[in-house]
């Protein structure tokens, strides 16, 4: 599995070492923060908007954990940076799990999708929206909503 | 029963599934005729356990590496498919216990331990097996509720009249039935007792492990908030069986027990719990069975649950028309057409393990004794009866044959 | 550890009777270092199991025809056997469980309801396995009884200069113990705890689920009045473990669950129990997996308990010795001498998951997490390790492969 | 399996169907009754000595259940009439066993030494001795000791 192995430390790496958009926003429109008990991963997202208070201006993240939840989060920033909040709070996941690359088993899968379901309980929540079902379901899981 | 299988099955066919039936014994082939207790097993379970632990066995969850997440993918495929057999909602009100007795176990303990009080009512029915019986028992008694049951009439069908008067006693807050009756076979009116339970504002358990291998479940027409039965009464191995459960239901509740796998943070002074199912699933499960059980499920779902019915009530009713020719022999419960296939008779002056020791000597299995539902017996006025009961591997010959064993047996006692 | 076995075992030929080792991971054989978490089935074990469900496969007890005397005796013989297993009086002290989980929730439930109150401590140590510390924490917080625990030290080994305080708090009614730590792979001294609670008036619960597999257990010369152990860490099936009690307090016990087989009579007022160990074996059981798990202990019995204990020290001193090599590693709990095959580590800036998935990536399978031990994670102030461990038929090229992983490991997160 | 049958017929159904020894004693000096929960299997046990006090001079039964159960004790009745008291309290359940002649299973077992068991529980209490270890487990399981 050496392709496997290269892309690991290629992409998931470079991001783990060097997060992007890394450190709080104070002040922000919107934030939330999660967990995954599973491998303790833990993430916290911050977001401010644009002037049109729909547009995603800057975002941030503090974490801790596994290589793949904090590089996931990491991409996550790049990918969602100046894009609208509503359509941000419904990306699928497979957009960011393309952006990752490397086939995750379901255990991983929850690594990986920690930030962008922070996210989107962020976003749903400064829109006052509900969040869709699939994610209320890893709300519970991941501890999406716990603050 | 007016179902009409879009293929008929073929019993005759599928026994080359069945290894044990290759088995003489006493030098006769077997008539097994007790699969209301547990089933026999085909190759192609047999099959799938054995390639399970060969190429796909770890402990399951947490593991990150290859052969646990096969272990895991396999365990948690079987949940779906055990999900799909019931119609339940989700998946993650799938529990898999050790079988109906340890589902309807953790009912009574998590659900009835924070929810039962004096003034509460408990509703069973005399026929209940003492799994759906003695926890309920249990549990009224150490919380104070009161534990009423609903009587049956003499063809052993539940007499509904008495709801009334049992809803004067108190709150009722659990009525729990067996859908099929493990002694008579009779199949209960349980949508209509989970309509008078929810009026009540009772939950309504149900104990499918009769019903579940033999006929079409679906946790949603019945309108109940909990199903248990079995894996070994459905062609799947021992040591497993499922739970489902209504989600707020099971979001609410404590957990049965506690360990590994089911909490989300321990701490000296603090634990949470994990999410639905695995909050109630604590320890190692039993991780093979679990998949072996899906594979059941996946061969019976192929026969077809309507082929199967069918079958069964073709064997019942020969079986019943026979057994009405023999002198001093008594058939309990109701008309075939209101039953599965399961007859429980007693012979005038043969005491039932009399019966079964003889019919053994011929190569004929069937169980004598209470079934676990001594109160039925106790309504019956018997202490035992003998049993015979079928399934899709059982053929026409096999009744026969324990029709000639009891002539037999009744000659023998002459 | 002054083991001089009478034979040597020959890893080499007995993986011979692992068919899973003939497995690819990711193109390369698996070097299955997860055995703590479970072990992989001989053939010989899938063989008896699949020979049992061909030929001898019915519902237990009661049954009085061929099959199911054929079944009974098979699960009663694998009663037997872990009662010799473990030195236990008398096999009817012996119980089936689903595994070691349900067996202390059996004893925590059904002593620990009756017997515990305000006044009375529930003593648990920190390093404890959550099956054996939650079900404890539950029950104490149920019944009002005070929780406490005995700390460790830096090495991971029980700081029993504390018992003298904790004896000052009340009545300590139960003191429960892992012989083994499942994620240190400490030996805890369970003889003299279970002299310290005997003093106390508590009785002492031993959790040997890593111990069993690993060494000769003795219930008499530990001095424990509870024992629990399961069958899949030990080459037996999944979904069956056992519980071993003392007779005395096993009668005077009310059952754990309720349902078929552990009655005697059951009336609609009043239902009596079935003697021991029935009266605990609630429904039907693990029929087949109780069977295999008694296959499993004449395996392992017959390679010799000394046998396997000095072929994991073995191993565990040769990963100990090139672990410590390892720049940036760090290996908790005590040294080889006073620990079974477990080793845990961390890694300096590698998350134990990110080491377990490239570790797989190279075959190699271990286990990251707590170990459903977060108590001692607290206390060793990390979220989780990587767990190395090892069994009969682990290799000692198998922990250089573990090595060689590491290695790769470090310089990917270079 | 025709020989058994045979032998189920001849030996145990004459014993069935015309027990020996049938009906209670009263005056009696020992007594005692049990079952066999399994069968629901009953018996109960009457002895009267001779003047020696140790002679089983007479002795009776009544009971219930599956042919195995009443057809052993009927020929226990026969088997321990005119014998010691002291060596009925210790016979080996194996010469009752070669008495029935037919090969038990475990669970048919029970039936058969029922009767033997609430007879040395009669003697034994009419003794004042203990019953021995492996009568005291099977007290537990056939409810010898129940009134
Ligand atoms: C020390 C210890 N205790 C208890 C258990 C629980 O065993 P099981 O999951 O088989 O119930 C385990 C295994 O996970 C263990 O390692
Ligand atoms: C109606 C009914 N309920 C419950 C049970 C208990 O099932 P199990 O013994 O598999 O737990 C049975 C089977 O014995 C049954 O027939």
């Amino acid at each position: 599995m050496s392709e496997l192995d290269q892309l690991y430390r290629e992409v998931i790496l470079d991001h783990y070492r060097n997060p992007r958009g890394h450190g709080a926003l104070e002040p922000h429109d919107a934030h939330a923060e999660g967990q995954n008990p599973l491998c303790g991963d833990e993430v916290s997202i911050f977001v401010r908007f644009a002037d049109d208070g729909e547009t995603i201006d800057e975002i941030g993240f503090e974490g801790r954990g596994c290589a793949i939840s904090q590089a996931a989060t990491s991409m996550l920033t790049e990918l969602v940076k100046g894009r609208k909040a509503e359509e941000v709070a419904v990306l699928p996941k497979d957009e960011l799990l393309e952006e990752i690359g490397i086939p995750l088993t379901p255990i991983r899968l929850k690594c990986a999708i920690l930030g962008l379901g922070v996210l989107k309980v962020a976003l749903h929540r400064a829109k006052g929206t509900p969040l869709p079902e699939e994610w209320r379901t890893l709300e519970n899981e991941l501890r999406l909503a716990d603050d | 029963m007016a179902v009409t299988p879009a293929t008929k099955l073929d019993a005759r066919r599928l026994r080359a599934d069945f290894p044990v039936f290759d088995e003489l014994v006493n030098g006769k082939p077997v008539a097994f005729l007790d699969s209301a207790a547990s089933t026999q097993k085909p190759r192609q379970v047999l099959d799938a356990m054995r390639e399970f632990y060969e190429h796909s066995y770890a402990n399951v969850h947490r593991g990150v590496y290859t052969l646990a997440e096969r272990a895991t993918a396999g365990y948690e495929g079987a949940r779906e498919k055990v999900r799909a057999y019931v119609n339940a909602p989700s998946s993650r009100e799938v529990i898999f216990t050790r079988g109906a007795t340890e589902a309807l176990n953790l009912v009574a303990y998590a659900w009835g331990l924070d929810n039962l009080g004096p003034g509460d009512v408990v509703v069973i029915t005399e026929l209940e097996h003492h799994s759906n019986f003695v926890p309920w028992q249990f549990i009224a008694k150490k919380t104070g509720a009161e534990f009423a049951h609903i009587p049956i009439d003499d063809l052993g069908e539940l007499q509904l009249d008495a709801l009334d008067e049992i809803a004067t006693r108190g709150n009722v807050k659990v009525v729990a039935n067996n859908l099929v009756s493990n002694t008579l076979g009779t199949v209960n009116p349980v949508e209509k007792l989970a309509t008078w339970a929810h009026e009540q504002g009772a939950i309504m358990v149900v104990d499918a492990a009769q019903a579940a291998p033999h006929r079409k479940i679906d946790v949603q027409a019945l309108g109940c908030d909990f199903l248990a039965f079995s894996s070994h009464k459905l062609c799947g191995p021992s040591g497993v069986g499922a739970l489902w459960g209504r989600r707020e239901l099971l979001e609410e509740m404590q957990p049965f027990n506690f360990g590994g796998e089911m909490i989300r943070s321990v701490a000296l002074d603090r634990t949470s719990w994990n999410e639905l199912p695995y909050k109630f699933e604590a320890g190692t499960p039993a991780i093979a069975e679990a998949y072996g059980f899906g594979v059941a499920i996946d061969y019976v779902s192929e026969i077809g649950l309507d082929a199967i019915e069918a079958h069964e009530h073709e064997l019942v009713v020969q079986a019943m028309d026979a057994l009405a020719e023999i002198p001093g022999l008594r058939i309990f419960g109701p008309p075939a057409e209101r039953r599965t296939g399961i007859v429980s008779f007693e012979l005038e002056n043969v005491h039932p393990h009399d019966v079964a020791q003889i019919l053994d000597w011929e190569g004929v299995a069937v169980r004598a004794g209470h079934h676990c539902t001594q109160p039925l017996m106790t309504r019956l006025g018997v202490a035992a009866t003998t049993r015979a009961s079928f399934y899709l591997y059982s053929l026409p010959e096999e009744v026969d044959r324990l029709v000639a064993g009891l002539l037999k047996v009744r000659k023998t006692f002459a």
